[in-house]
């Protein structure tokens, strides 16, 4: 079941997304978490960021809104306190990488890139501009394409732009992505999501929705992006069992990220490498790349 | 080294109503009972479909024999669900979660609950039975309720102290905090631990700080993951002086009444 | 609970989802359809058209997809057969309509804005346009313009224009739609989903999402219409409870469709008005104004 | 005038497991049995939450003194849930929905279900029980269970004749066409019911238009609304020589095999 993306290989295809794995270490506890193809971690930032005040998650029907806010430790005790964990295991790490200005995005790829045991940066551009009013990079396409083509630039390691689903045609972004010579796509992140609080009659939260709930509009745009775009697409949303990963093969993702049901089901992934096994075995197939993208 | 966490789906042996207000839920567990320190908690997916979706925290109520227990007050969707299991339904579980109450010497130690909050001290209860326990309730009804699931339980019923806003001749009258008062009137203590409403351990925390007492409060959240992973349920501490952010799964779901951010 | 679109008034603002409530009939059958402040039809097409062939209906986690593909009895057949008992009703009464090209959306105007007992007519622009390669009218910003344009020309009665949550920036177009001088704005049809079947390998079904699981992401959309423009916007998507109702008016909705919880709930509807009426007595309110657009 | 269609919340008297793979759920209804008519079916919620969303269509198995019944097989997730029902959970229904079989003279008639398609033939022989019934199952244990159910039912149990897959000295070893074909070999039929696998069905419309017999099918389709609104259960039908579109729920799920377009 190996697949590569730019220059890394990866020994399967079934990955953790980011911001619901943590480091891999709460895992560890539960399942083997050595079998799974990579492990995208939390987003790093340059600086350690304390996330958001309030209440961050709230359940929605078959989904979960989350506004965590990239709380997470920091470069430097990422690198210290974090790494060294991750360079143990025998899967892919793959580290999502967040800024508020296009230098904090820089300044990561350049320090992260140059780290071994360190297989692709993901970037999530899912974060407000500080420099341009708090526009999402995500949302605007000259923003979004001057950091893609920065963050290329300052790293030969594999690149992996994470897409936002809640601006407007994300082919578009994809495309733009793709000429920049990034190596892969995940599409996508969380959906624009909020509820009110009827009983003060304020907003209850507002943030990203994921879970189960998402799949279809997820698949939708798999299936756009992937019969459009010939770089690696990485599909993530939704998952909740082998056959809604395997839609995503279908589709034409050569990898698929499992995020909120690894709260549900802490073994899901291995579920999903186990079903992937079956499948193939029934259907005769000797290679994963026969399952990806046979959608006709 | 940290103790082993265990998922697995486990068959019910019971799950009946305690009271008016309460379910006494029991399951099979493979859980030994080496690993369970009072105050942690299980989280439940209650049924295998995905409205709604997120497991349910529930501290560990009991251990006995290789039956594990959960005390629960019906408060939404989720709770609701869990009523409906009968016998032989099977649950899935992940715990035993979090860290469950801070090591303490038991001398001058008093543990107060209030309502369904009583669920987070019983097991601790259990342990150490010399530790007086004061529980607040709604109702009479309640108070004979507990009574019977003490016994059941095998909880020494002379430290299990009780107090019930409804009227009644048989018990004490009021909150647990008014009956915390006349506790700490009669003896001094060192060390007090609640379970309850926020409001209500917020009270017995200005007590507690008052008459310079230590204290321990389970905390609740909404969690997303239940063991560190999603940063969902953060609770704002105090740390050297500096606002910090904690999560009450994993580095909970117990808080020393200094740290915590009172709101 | 009255509320005004236009020079319309309905006796109140909770109304039944185009293509969810048929002509009323069937309901009929089962709750008292004059309850409601208004049925919005199924969609009426110039001709008859008899949908989409294969499947047409598939659950999701908390949804559905639909590709009904507008099987509707043209517009002949329903002013002779429909319209007769939906004019008997003591309920407001709007006319979804939908097209191939702009004239037939302009004919229909004209025709169905002519008739007595028709409250207004919501334009449903979720429809491939077949003068312009089969893109939606819902997706490119200059033949919406056109159509909004052309059809407010058509007729003096009052004018909703339904938007796709799919095409991008939701803003952009109910800021279009009111410089054409549109009565009301629905925010907004289903979103593009897709399952694959993973049995054969091919599309099981690609349509629109409707259902509990979108309503977070339609009341995001709601917020952000309502925050930035002043005509009056109508809330539709993933309602299911009188909370989840109260939620898109507290976001500043006027008044609110219901669409697919009328299958799983058929007396949704007038639970939904009874909650309100006990939400504003409890609060001592005397008008649903109060609560519209409350939100801070 | 068009029959009265109820919409309630319904308490369960029993949902048991019938041989290896059937169940029956009774419920109390307000259902007059006037305006039932068999080959109707009711629109079941299962639970209040909203995964699985959609209403499950059942045939009227039975009605009998204010209990309304269906028989089902587990398929998916719906099913699943629904065999977790106890007596005295509600269920909440919309029924009777359809317009059941068509108006026929019963001299020259007979029935042909295939496996769990009996359920949507049984009212219907419970009303005209002169009307041979074939049956075709799996297994052995299956027809044991059907003969019990029959009895319960109070249906005669000699115009049922069930022909069962597995080998038994007992029962006639074949499919229900295999059946079908001994019995049209010694009897003239006019008309023919169906009620089974679509492919089951299909074969039987092949057998009865060699023998110019008259056909009705109960046909099945996954369902948004159950009542003519959504238009999500298409059936291609041919219709003065055009083909068009019906509604299994609205204009069925009752059609003539001849307007089917069989694929
Ligand atoms: C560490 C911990 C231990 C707990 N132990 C127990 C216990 O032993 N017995 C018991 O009855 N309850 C306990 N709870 C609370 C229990 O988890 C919630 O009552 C339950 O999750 C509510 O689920 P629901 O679907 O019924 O409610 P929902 O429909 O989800 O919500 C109903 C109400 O409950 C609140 N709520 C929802 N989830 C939580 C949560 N995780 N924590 C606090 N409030 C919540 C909501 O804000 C809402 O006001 C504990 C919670 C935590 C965090
Ligand atoms: C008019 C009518 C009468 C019926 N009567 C009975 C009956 O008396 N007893 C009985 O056991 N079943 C009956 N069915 C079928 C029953 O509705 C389905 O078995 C049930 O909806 C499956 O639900 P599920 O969630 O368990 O399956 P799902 O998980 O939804 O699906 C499992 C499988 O069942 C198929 N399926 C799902 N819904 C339907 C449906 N509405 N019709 C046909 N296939 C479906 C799916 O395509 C899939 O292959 C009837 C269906 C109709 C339309
Ligand atoms: C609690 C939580 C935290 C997340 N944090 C991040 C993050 O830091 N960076 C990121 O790119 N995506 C983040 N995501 C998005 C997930 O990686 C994933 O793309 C999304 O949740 C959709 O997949 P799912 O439906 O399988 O969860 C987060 C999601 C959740 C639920
Ligand atoms: C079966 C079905 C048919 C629909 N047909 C139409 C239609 O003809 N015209 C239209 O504008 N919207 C149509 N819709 C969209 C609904 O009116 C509604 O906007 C959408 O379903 C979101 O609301 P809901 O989540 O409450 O269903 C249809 C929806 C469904 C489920
Ligand atoms: S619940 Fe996820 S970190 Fe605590
Ligand atoms: S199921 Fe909706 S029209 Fe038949």
């Amino acid at each position: 079941m190996k697949i590569k993306i730019g220059s890394s290989e990866f020994k399967n295809p079934i990955f953790a997304a980011s911001g619901t794995f943590g480091y891999g270490e709460e895992f560890s506890r539960i399942i083997d978490i050595n079998k799974l193809g990579a492990i995208v971690t939390k987003a790093v930032t340059l600086k350690p960021r304390k996330g958001n005040e309030g209440l961050r998650i709230a359940e929605t029907p078959a989904g979960m809104i989350n506004r965590i806010g990239l709380e997470n430790v920091g470069l430097d005790a990422f690198i210290n306190e974090k790494l060294k964990f991750l360079s143990s295991l025998k899967t892919g790490i793959i580290i999502n990488i967040a800024g508020e200005t296009k230098n904090e995005y820089v300044a990561l790829a350049k320090v992260l890139g140059g780290l071994a045991g360190i297989h692709a940066l993901e970037v999530n551009v899912s974060c407000p501009n500080v420099e341009k009013g708090g526009i999402e990079f995500s949302q605007d396409l000259i923003q979004f394409k001057e950091l893609i083509k920065a963050v290329r630039k300052a790293t030969e390691m594999p690149l992996i732009v994470k897409l936002s689903p809640s601006a407007g045609d994300i082919l578009t972004f994809a495309k733009l992505a793709r000429d920049e010579g990034v190596d892969a796509i995940t599409v996508s992140n969380t959906f624009k999501a909020s509820l009110i609080d009827t009983k003060s009659q304020k907003i209850y939260i507002q943030g990203g929705l994921s879970g189960p709930a998402i799949f279809p509009l997820a698949l939708s745009n798999v299936i756009q992006v992937c019969k459009n775009i010939d770089i690696p697409v990485i599909a993530s949303g939704g998952i909740h069992s082998v056959d809604t990963a395997l839609q995503f093969f279908i589709a034409g993702a050569k990898a698929v990220q499992i995020g909120t049901f690894n709260f549900i089901q802490p073994d899901i992934a291995l579920q999903i490498i186990k079903g992937i096994t079956t499948f193939m075995r029934e259907k005769k197939l000797s290679s994963i790349n026969q399952i990806i993208g046979s959608l006709p | 080294m940290e103790r082993k966490i265990f998922f697995e789906k486990a068959r019910l042996k019971e799950n009946r109503k305690i009271g008016h207000n309460f379910y006494l839920l029991k399951f099979i567990t493979s859980v030994n009972p080496v690993v369970i320190s009072p105050g942690q908690f299980v989280d439940l997916r209650i049924r295998d479909n995905h409205d709604p979706l997120l497991r349910r925290p529930f501290s560990i109520f009991n251990y006995e024999k290789g039956i594990m227990s959960v005390l629960y007050k019906i408060q939404g969707r989720g709770t609701g669900m869990l009523s409906s299991l009968k016998k032989g339904d099977m649950i899935d579980y992940i715990g035993p979660l979090g860290n469950g109450f801070h090591p303490f010497k038991i001398g001058k130690t008093l543990s107060v609950a209030g309502g369904i909050g009583m669920a987070g001290l019983f097991y601790l209860q259990k342990i150490f039975n010399s530790i007086p326990l004061l529980i607040g309730l709604n109702e009479k009804s309640d108070a004979l309720a507990l009574l019977d699931l003490l016994k059941e339980s095998r909880i020494q019923q002379n430290r299990v102290h009780i107090a019930v806003m409804e009227k009644t001749p048989e018990f004490f009258t009021g909150t647990a905090t008014d009956l915390l008062q006349t506790f700490l009137k009669r003896t001094k203590y060192d060390l007090i631990l609640s379970c309850g409403p926020e409001a209500m351990m917020h009270s017995v925390y200005k007590i507690a700080v008052k008459k310079n007492i230590a204290t321990q409060f389970l905390l609740e959240r909404i969690m997303g993951c239940g063991m560190g992973v999603c940063q969902g349920c953060t609770v704002k501490v105090k740390e050297k002086g500096r606002l910090n952010n904690k999560l009450v799964c994993k580095d909970g779901p117990v808080f020393s009444g200094e740290e915590i951010v009172w709101t």
